[in-house]
């Protein structure tokens, strides 16, 4: 079989479209113990922000019904230290790189985007923007059609160049189709659906909530049907846009049904904790059932489920 | 860095005995078994297909062998608590169950014979009896001290006493040995004993109160902390602590991978939802 | 022991806590098959609109992990053949009985709400506004504080008397407090917190989207840690406003979460339809639990997790 | 209204054989066993504890019998599909699982004795030898088709072909019996034993084509439908299909407790993902 398992974001080739998820994979130095790190189409690393970042106390998870909590409150080195010891490795290990960055102000993410615009061997930049925004009463970000844009268009005019800017949007918002036309007027390159989903567990033992600071992100399974709506209402409402989906992706089957709504790429999160594995058997049975569907490449399936017959007539 | 000799295979059961509150279990592995080192665990995936956990769940394993016939072996003691330690202790033999192991640090060995003081809570003791031959083997003196909440919560086979010069046990509930905490019996155990390092296993809160006692005293405390795990590898930051390294920061560092066994006396111990002030980047 | 199990929203009493959910025990005549229905707190039964309803047409469910979507489309009779036929039935089995009612549009609601304000025997009107709104481009309900706010208050005017009014909220929003204050300002006596969030599942045979509709309500355990953290949030934010917690509760562990959250009742939804006996099981594990907790009454459980000291130290 | 006999409990499963693509399964049961009409199903809990599958799975019952020593024996016939139906075919002797039995409508025996044709396609034809059973001692004439994609898919054991006077296999790739589906050979059986009713079971499609053939051969047709079903008893209303009722309003009606036997005459088969023109409440 000939098949065509190369994918582009906004004019950056991949020659596959299986990514890590940002925040689980940290910059691949743990999984290169299970597999060479470019054997998948990219690594997102984990969000960077300005400064060191201690992160949240512990407990930071919580294991939900086929989902976890997560707050880990982006602890990470700064982006100085990031740029001096991550990236050079991940070049080195042949690694396609997209960065992942983070603020707490507008300001912050122009700053990122300056200090990134002339680092070499980057694949793209994928602009987490679900984060409080310290001048706006924590609103994050991403909930708000406004400091979504502004967070985007602060990157775009530092950025320069050619590096396709990624948003990444929180399902949290009555409106996501909203936001994601807000991003993407802003100058945004691609979308990246979904970020985690706010939820609580309370510790029925200690009868208080679980996680040190309360609330946290939920990923895993659970969330996926979110994930695929989001990116079919998505890919509905901006046809061209490029699309990084995730959320839930646990093996082919499932990387095939987001490929379907409209992603041009997965990111594989939560899976990887469970299988250090999964992104590798993904991209592998991803494969498979595509060809065993009768496709000769992987441009061909994207958004494959918006075709016009199959929403109106029922198969049986 | 990750446990260079971490590997991930389906494991079968060859023996699941309960003994007191625990399940004690066998699985047969590979060569693995010889790359395990006291201290270090093992991820295990649990509810099998379809299930709706989706983390694994980490065990410190108890031994792991060699047989003549090339099969290894790796023992675990479970304690049947919440849904994933329940459904692997109600495995029958026969069944595979996927592990990824050796994972995390190991007890560091002295390289001269020293007195040793080995402390553990609740099925915390699982990891010190491997801990303890290899420290005899080394020509060590070897004490313990097993604590719990009642009798049957002591996991102390007879094979395993063997390795040890004296065995104190203490319950909260007086069902087995003294009455009281491991902590109390703490401080006159080093001093009869002359110890020079202290190896603990256990809860949170054990763990804290020996560091005070080993840091009055003075002396090395090596201990394997427990913390919420949701990869075991190092990749989603879930599991770590405030932790002082060589060059004096402290950082909250990954207990999967700088961890299980870590320095107690560079641990900065809090039960504040807060991180403690001076932890870098706060 | 001599606990006491009683629970009241906004002024009527109901023996216990345990409720049905609306559209997961219809109108009570198959359950009635399993347990007497006045073992329950309540019954609140399946949403009704003013005329009768066909509902869309199959497949109108998904299962997923944890969880399930469903597109009924409000399936019903129609008020009139409701109060003819449910309403005597649910009273001659001494079920306590919350009526849900839906609209298009505001004036439905008023309509409904009309026809509802002498019927005897009901303990209270649960007003779903999880609609799509035919006047508004079917923008639901629940999804902005204007519309939310005109639905209930078109209830509040035509209702009478002394009937409480729980209004029903949507999880898809970027702020659930903002549409609690707004719905509570309108008149609302109470809140039913969560109903389903819109997800999708892709057939990978097909290649198309499963349900009929193509979007469908996700509802079961997966959800549970949203529900949570919706509930926790609308009780910091309205202290006194009784809640109707629901969303993925299975067992009594799972209903003392959502009360520890500050729910004054637990609705039963998608666990019935894994076991019939579901809701009896419930009340009486969360019965049991509250007892091993040393808890008198069950009022005292509710929002304990709110409680300060236990949020700022960590039990270990 | 649900079938009044329904009743929830553990069954033990005392058999699992592979015949075929499929397993046939036997339950120890309780008198529910002997309050089983053919057509009925039965539901139940798949994946064991903590499984992210959260609903039950419907499956036609096959036969259900009284032993002399008072069990009850419920037998069925599982394809293994998806994850469901994987988990239960994949579970041993001595496991139990939750069922609930009987659920739905049975098939109408006719009072005076009939010539009946019985179709079935794939697992399909699991109900129809209880069935034929039935017929068989009220003196009627039984002809049975069964069709299926190829051989292994055809389930007719040894012990059901005694009770059919004729049996008709059809297979799309030609690997059994006549090459062709089911609705091609029908004309002519129907012709042939001059059939007085039809009793079906089987994929969407093939009933809608055999009531196509039964409404222009003027003969009655009772099917027995497969819808998704989230409850299997009533309560959630995503098991519907379009039924024409005695008024002669047709209503979305739920194939649970309606069904899933159901006048193939008064079902208003439909492809398209609207509702047909004419239901009520559209
Ligand atoms: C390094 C390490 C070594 C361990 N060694 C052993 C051992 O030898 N024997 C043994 O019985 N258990 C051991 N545990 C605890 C074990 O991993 C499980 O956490 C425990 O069995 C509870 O899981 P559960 O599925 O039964 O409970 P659940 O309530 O289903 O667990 C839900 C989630 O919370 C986490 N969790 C719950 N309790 C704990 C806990 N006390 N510590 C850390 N995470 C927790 C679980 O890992 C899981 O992700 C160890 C944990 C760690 C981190
Ligand atoms: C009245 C009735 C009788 C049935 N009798 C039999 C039988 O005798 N033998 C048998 O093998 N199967 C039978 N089925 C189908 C069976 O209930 C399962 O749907 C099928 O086994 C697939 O489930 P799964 O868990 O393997 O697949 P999954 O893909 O895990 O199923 C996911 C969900 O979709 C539903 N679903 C998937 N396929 C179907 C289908 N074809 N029809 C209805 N719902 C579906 C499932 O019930 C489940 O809720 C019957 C279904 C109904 C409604
Ligand atoms: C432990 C953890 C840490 C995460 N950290 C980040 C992060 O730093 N930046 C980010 O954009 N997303 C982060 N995410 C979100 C994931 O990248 C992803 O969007 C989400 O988990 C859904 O995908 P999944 O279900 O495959 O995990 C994190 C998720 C988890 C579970
Ligand atoms: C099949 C089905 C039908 C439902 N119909 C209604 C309805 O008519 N009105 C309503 O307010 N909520 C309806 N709901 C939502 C439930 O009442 C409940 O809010 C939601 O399912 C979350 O609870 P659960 O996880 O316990 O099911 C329905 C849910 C399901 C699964
Ligand atoms: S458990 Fe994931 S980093 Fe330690
Ligand atoms: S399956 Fe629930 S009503 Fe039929």
């Amino acid at each position: 079989m000939n098949f065509d398992f190369g994918t582009s974001i906004a004019g950056t080739f991949f020659p596959n479209p299986i990514f890590t998820a940002s925040g689980c994979a940290g910059s691949g130095k743990e999984l290169v113990h299970f597999f060479p790190l470019n054997e998948l189409g990219a690594i997102v690393t984990k969000s960077i922000m300005i400064k060191p970042r201690s992160g949240r106390s512990t407990p930071r998870m919580a294991e939900t019904p086929s989902g976890m909590l997560n707050s880990i409150g982006l602890q990470g080195p700064g982006i100085e230290l990031f740029l001096e010891n991550d990236i050079p490795w991940l070049r080195d290990q042949g690694a396609r790189i997209i960065v992942s960055i983070a603020g707490e102000t507008v300001e912050d993410y122009a700053v990122l985007a300056r200090k990134l615009r002339n680092i070499s061997g980057l694949s793209a930049l994928e602009v987490n923007i679900s984060c409080p925004n310290v001048e706006n009463r924590g609103q994050v970000f991403a909930c708000n059609p406004e400091t979504a844009r502004d967070a985007i268009a602060a990157v775009r005019r530092n950025i320069g160049g050619e590096l396709p800017i990624i948003a990444k949007l929180s399902p949290d918002v009555t409106d996501i189709s909203a936001i994601a036309e807000s991003v993407v007027d802003a100058g945004a390159d691609g979308l990246a659906l979904i970020n985690t989903l706010l939820g609580m567990v309370i510790d029925t033992n200690t009868m208080s909530p679980k996680l040190s600071q309360r609330t946290g992100g939920l990923s895993g399974p659970a969330i996926r049907p979110i994930a695929v709506r989001a990116i079919y209402q998505v890919r509905a409402a901006i046809p061209s846009i490029p699309i990084v989906g995730m959320g839930g992706v646990t093996n082919g089957r499932d990387a095939f049904e987001l490929v379907l709504a409209g992603a041009n790429a997965i990111s594989i999160g939560t899976a990887t904790f469970g299988n250090p594995m999964a992104a590798i058997s993904i991209k592998e049975e991803l494969e498979e059932l595509c060809i065993s569907r009768g496709f000769s490449s992987f441009k061909e399936v994207i958004g494959y489920a918006h075709r016009v017959d199959s929403t109106l007539t029922r198969e049986n | 860095m990750i446990n260079s000799r971490a590997t991930q295979l389906d494991a079968e059961i060859i023996s699941n005995k309960r003994v007191g509150s625990y399940n004690h279990m066998v699985f047969a592995v590979n060569e693995l078994a010889g790359a395990c080192r006291p201290g270090n665990f093992v991820a295990i995936a649990v509810g099998g297909q379809s299930s709706s956990m989706i983390l694994r769940r980490a065990f410190a394993i108890y031994r792991a062998t060699m047989r003549a016939d090339g099969v290894g072996l790796l023992e675990l003691v479970v304690a049947p608590q919440g849904s994933g330690s329940k459904w692997l202790s109600s495995q029958s033999i026969g069944q595979k169950v996927n592990v990824i192991a050796p994972l995390g640090t190991a007890f560091g060995i002295p390289t001269e014979p020293v007195s040793a003081l080995l402390v553990g809570g609740g099925y915390g003791s699982a990891p010190l009896f491997a801990l303890a031959e290899t420290l005899k083997s080394r020509g060590c003196r070897v004490d313990m001290v097993l604590g719990a909440s009642t009798a049957g919560k002591i996991y102390a086979p007879l094979e395993g006493k063997r390795s040890v010069n004296s065995l104190t046990i203490t319950t909260d509930d007086g069902s087995a040995g003294t009455t009281g905490r491991v902590s109390e019996v703490l401080p006159a155990l080093i001093d009869q004993h002359q110890t020079d390092v202290i190896y603990s296993c256990g809860p949170m809160a054990m763990l804290e109160a020996i560091t005070a006692i080993s840091q009055q005293a003075g002396i090395v405390h090596q201990c394997s902390v427990e913390e919420s795990m949701a990869c075991g590898i190092g990749v989603c930051m879930t599991c770590v602590l405030p932790v002082k390294g060589d060059d004096g920061v402290i950082r909250m560092t990954r207990t999967c991978i700088d961890g299980p066994v870590m320095d107690g006396n560079r641990v900065l111990w809090t039960r504040s939802r807060e991180i403690p002030d001076g932890v870098w980047g706060k």
